[in-house]
């Protein structure tokens, strides 16, 4: 099993005809993601390797089923993309642009918690269920099916982790980017919480970095709510202040959302962080190793 | 992105914030004549991308335009937290009576923008936030339903007692929170918002930061970036879309992806080494993105060795290589380069890579320490 | 008992210092309505009447309790009165300015059903439930307590329909104006709803006029909900299409809003419709000596 | 309120809305020299506040100068519908492949506005509404989150096939959503919006009402009132806050409250009679606008009999007999005069009006009965 796609997942590609979204729409397809339709207005009516595109997603909707989609728009085109996909009732949208203004974004975060729907994204890569489906631009030669839920603010530092994970033999359940943007719909304690209640999942990687206090907030819903083992990796540590090291919500306010408090929040609460992303499955080793014997234990004082 | 504070100032004007009247001046004959015109006492402040410029000497009170000049004179090329002066403003001084703070930026744990006022105004709202937290207020404002006037007028409650001071802050926070809309901006602030003696309310100073992502759209705005205020490089970067920041260390570093670069660099320091930049060359495989990267790594004459950190997953690693290859008939580095290319196309690479004879490493760790170890035999 | 203000209502008077404000604040108190505070930005500290006044109603409520506001401030500001009312957690707001813009008021409709606050108006006489609280203008000497329920769109039509009423000796559970707007906060049938599931009332009379669709989606809930008698009159049955009658909404727009399609619509429901206010009281009478009848005979059949 | 076509137009190119180039004309002459100056085929369109104007001939194709002026000679001083044609605007006439109807109007049921499209354009949309409901769409938006760009291309998508004309028509529909918020409007309409020969899609026809509630921060617009349009007592009664609306009848009404006035019209018609006027003093005591209201309903040469109807609430009795005196001694009526007077203060009002000798009643039915019959003894 796996969190937010599997192997029902019924896909819309948003912006389908442009140079990104056909050809992620066919590296999806390719990986056995049901890829039903992809929309661009205007290009109604053709396809893209195979797949039926139409004008307007409410078009879309009546013609095919779909619970999932996916935006390959440019910055001004991919707010409306996602309103678009939330009112024709989509639950679960994966938004890969990136450019997107945080203002906007502010509005959109409010829109889809009203109306219930889930936003992946802005800014990030999307997510993978190995051997279930794949959603964004993850690449599908480095993921392995398995246990281990893997959820990251970048990209290719999240594919680094994935693939040091890959070659110690620890699949993974999902692996998901949830974007470098300040304002994105799906943060880290969202995935911690369906990871936590995924049964295919026995343990969590976390790849945070500068910015922000989401971290920190990880931090304590770990404590309070994570049974399963949890490691993390924080990168920035050598950021200079008040300086947008590449992502947009990577930047050191003030004094706050250094590396350092991270990783300090984190020890607090018990999560061990790594400190390259190629010492993380040795460190996620130990600490399963570590929850099973406390597991036999405490089993054992019953 | 940052403006100055009289750019600020021409965006609330526009927006009928009430500010004093100015003008900018970039030789102290400038200064002279403005303060000759306003007749009347006058403020110089340096005009640079850096906070606390008071505290710096960077803003002077002249007594007239004689004292202006003089002023402006000392001010025009000074040093201030690394940049120098180029401009003044000149604005008329004020009889201050109360000095408040009003500031707006978007709150990333409520992802709402958020009004923040206080009554201590004309000196660091972080030292205010941090010693006298209750003497902040602040309104998180519902991003759809916009700021309601009821609103505006209990914020300027906390800051004035006459209702008429009320009615007018009220309308300058209203006022505010619409250019923060309209401007894209990622923060607004008037610190200090003053009441002079014929009690009027009036933003003394005015800072204005734009989210880079809403310029697109912002084709005014976009105008108001002062170059000199700038790294040249990370300027040269951002019209190569590449993102660049300069550091202070020797290894340069040269990778795919803001997360893997900020990575690279704290695996450099891990090592032992220091890195000399952050530089993300982004998504695309453009071999040209390559050499734009090795040509501003190149360009700082600290850098001892240069490593280059590709997981290729859109990127893919044969256009990188091409790049490089390109880059180094085009450059002709004159310090030792150690790539490290893996994923998407990576055997292609390691083929057309064979052409310029570059020592390569398997993962992130091996292409650190490398680099380390190379620069140190330099 | 009645319905939306009772002996238990706490009332702030917003622009209490205003003339209209101030004068009815006065009547409400003489009534017997707990007026706990007024609200008029630069007059905090002051007294009208006794009452004691705040500059917002942030601070009122933070010094008093209240349930209910009554607003009497000038159209440009009471929208922003209302939302203030409601911001601070007033459950029962009665707007009597008119003159507020129509669009303005949508925005406001979708505002208070979102925070599941009441508001009557605005451009209403407010309410009067005899012998509990009046909150409004209307004059509480034509009044009398008993268990007829009276809702209208009008204001001195309402007192003449009410005036014969106690004439009659019909006394009245509540006596709601909704207003004339177009756009208001509470309808027929939010009052109809109400009134029948009020123990106290008995009887209920309905006062319509031209313009919309309100008397027609009434007597359809009359029809489907309602178990009591009603009686209707309907204003406005010599007015001239596309002309604006006084009120903002007693307008005949096309085809639709007539006074014969609603009587129609009324008629087809059960419902009696007087031909003059003053017929109201004998045709009530008659429709409550049928109905125990009914109810009578229907409980000897079982 | 309702403006002209040429004056919606204005509001419409302010906001960017693509209309033909036109300009007005009050003389055959000007009209002649407007269409000179266009140097093509023009459109003779009659201003004036009625729908059906093409129906009824107030629109006309000239096809050069001469034309123009010889149908602007026949426009103009024509009478549309009751209303006298005083301007007429020239514009440019257009090729016309396609025409559409586009509107928005503040629905009462759902409380939303309501955009409306269809493509049966150029005629009575109440009529393509009556007999092919299902070529009409409507979408219901949101007041507090806006139209969305999505939502004005599928409308689009309801009027072209074409995406170059379906972006232009969204651009329009979100405009003109703007343009309904930004002018109070309780209407917009373009019918027809067109496509020409040219690709371009154009609003050859501007309808914008306005809310009167919205006039007080909509000075620009308030200025556009043509009091031409309207009847001259209405004019003066709105001036003196009353409500006023001209009937046909011959039994003059002056009532407090528009529920009651209206009623009190009814009741005239049901015992009888014909009102001549709708008349609402407001809530307000003022004696002075019950003078106001005497000599407005005694203008009408076709009142026999003038009722007074007052339920004194917050209107004070002895307030409005006071009026009524100062009326009679002002403006000594030739025609009977019946009042009702009940309520507040009505024991004091009755002791005043001993003054004047007027037949008085003690119920609405009375009041409107006794007027009858004074007008039919007249």
């Amino acid at each position: 099993m796996s969190i937010f796609i599997n192997k029902k997942t019924k896909l819309i590609v948003q912006g389908i005809t442009g140079r990104d979204g056909s050809f992620h729409a066919e590296q999806m397809k390719k990986y056995g993601t049901e890829v039903v339709a992809g929309v661009t207005p205007g290009k109604g009516g053709t396809t893209v390797v195979g797949i039926p595109v139409f004008n307007t997603m409410e078009e879309a909707v009546t013609r095919v089923k779909a619970n999932t989609s996916v935006i390959y728009v440019p910055p001004p085109y991919a707010v409306d993309a996602i309103y678009e996909a939330v009112d024709v009732g989509i639950k679960t949208v994966v938004c890969i642009t990136e450019g997107v203004p945080a203002n906007d974004m502010m509005k959109v975060y409010a829109y889809i918690k009203e109306k219930g729907a889930r936003l992946i994204g802005p800014n990030c890569p999307g997510l993978i269920s190995p051997g279930e489906a794949k959603v964004g631009i993850m690449p599908g030669t480095i993921v392995k099916k398995g246990n281990i839920g893997v959820v990251s603010r970048s990209g290719t530092l999240t594919y680094e982790a994935i693939w040091a994970l890959t070659l110690a033999d620890m699949g993974q359940s999902t692996c998901i980017g949830i974007g470098g943007d300040q304002v994105i719909g799906t943060n880290f304690i969202d995935c911690l919480d369906a990871f936590e209640k995924d049964r295919s999942t026995k343990a969590i990687v976390m790849i945070g970095e500068i910015g922000g206090s989401d971290e920190e907030t990880a931090a304590k819903f770990i404590k309070k709510h994570v049974t399963k083992p949890v490691v993390a990796f924080i990168a920035g540590q050598t950021a200079p202040p008040g300086k947008r090291m590449g992502h947009a919500g990577a930047i050191i306010s003030g004094s706050s959302g250094t590396a350092a408090d991270k990783i300090a929040a984190l020890n607090k609460a018990g999560v061990p962080v790594a400190g390259s992303p190629t010492e993380i499955p040795d460190i996620l080793k130990d600490s399963m190793k570590k929850a099973k014997q406390k597991k036999v234990s405490t089993k054992t004082k019953k | 992105m940052k403006i100055h504070e009289y750019q600020a100032k021409e965006i609330f004007a526009e927006a009928k914030i009430p500010v004093s009247p100015g003008e900018i001046a970039t030789t102290p004959m400038e200064a002279y004549e403005i303060a000759k015109k306003f007749n009347q006492p006058v403020m110089v402040k340096a005009q640079v991308h850096v906070g606390g410029r008071g505290k710096a000497g960077g803003i002077k009170y002249a007594e007239n335009a004689e004292a202006a000049k003089i002023l402006a004179q000392q001010i025009l090329g000074m040093d201030l937290k690394g940049l120098t002066v180029k401009k003044v403003l000149i604005t008329q001084a004020e009889d201050i009576i109360s000095e408040s703070y009003v500031g707006i930026i978007l709150d990333r744990n409520t992802k709402k923008p958020v009004i923040m006022v206080s009554s201590s105004g004309g000196v660091d709202i972080e030292e205010v936030a941090a010693k006298t937290p209750e003497k902040i207020f602040r309104l998180y404002v519902d991003p759809i339903e916009g700021l309601k006037q009821y609103q505006a007028r209990n914020l300027a409650y906390k800051l004035y007692r006459d209702i008429k001071q009320v009615r007018k802050a009220a309308d300058i926070i209203s006022k505010l929170y619409d250019v923060y809309w309209k401007v894209d901006a990622s923060l607004v602030e008037i610190n200090p918002l003053i009441t002079n003696t014929g009690g009027e309310v009036i933003a003394l100073d005015a800072k204005v930061n734009i989210d880079d992502n809403g310029l697109y759209r912002q084709p005014v705005i976009a105008t108001m970036r002062d170059l000199d205020e700038e790294d040249p490089y990370e300027e040269e970067a951002r019209e190569g879309s590449l993102s660049f920041v300069k550091l202070d260390g020797y290894i340069g570093c040269i990778v795919n992806g803001a997360g893997l670069a900020m990575t690279t660099m704290d695996l450099v320091k891990r090592y032992g080494g220091e890195p000399a930049n952050f530089l993300d060359i982004g998504g695309s495989s453009n071999p040209q993105k390559v050499v734009s990267a090795m040509k501003i790594v190149l360009s700082e004459p600290k850098v001892r060795a240069i490593l280059i950190n590709i997981f290729g997953g859109i990127t893919r690693c044969d256009d990188v290589a091409n790049g490089i290859v390109i880059a180094f008939k085009e450059l002709n580095p004159n310090v030792p380069v150690v790539v490290r290319l893996t994923g998407t196309n990576e055997k292609e690479a390691a083929k057309i890579l064979k052409a310029v004879h570059l020592p390569t490493a398997n993962t992130i760790d091996d292409v650190v320490k490398k680099a380390i170890e190379l620069a140190n035999l330099e």
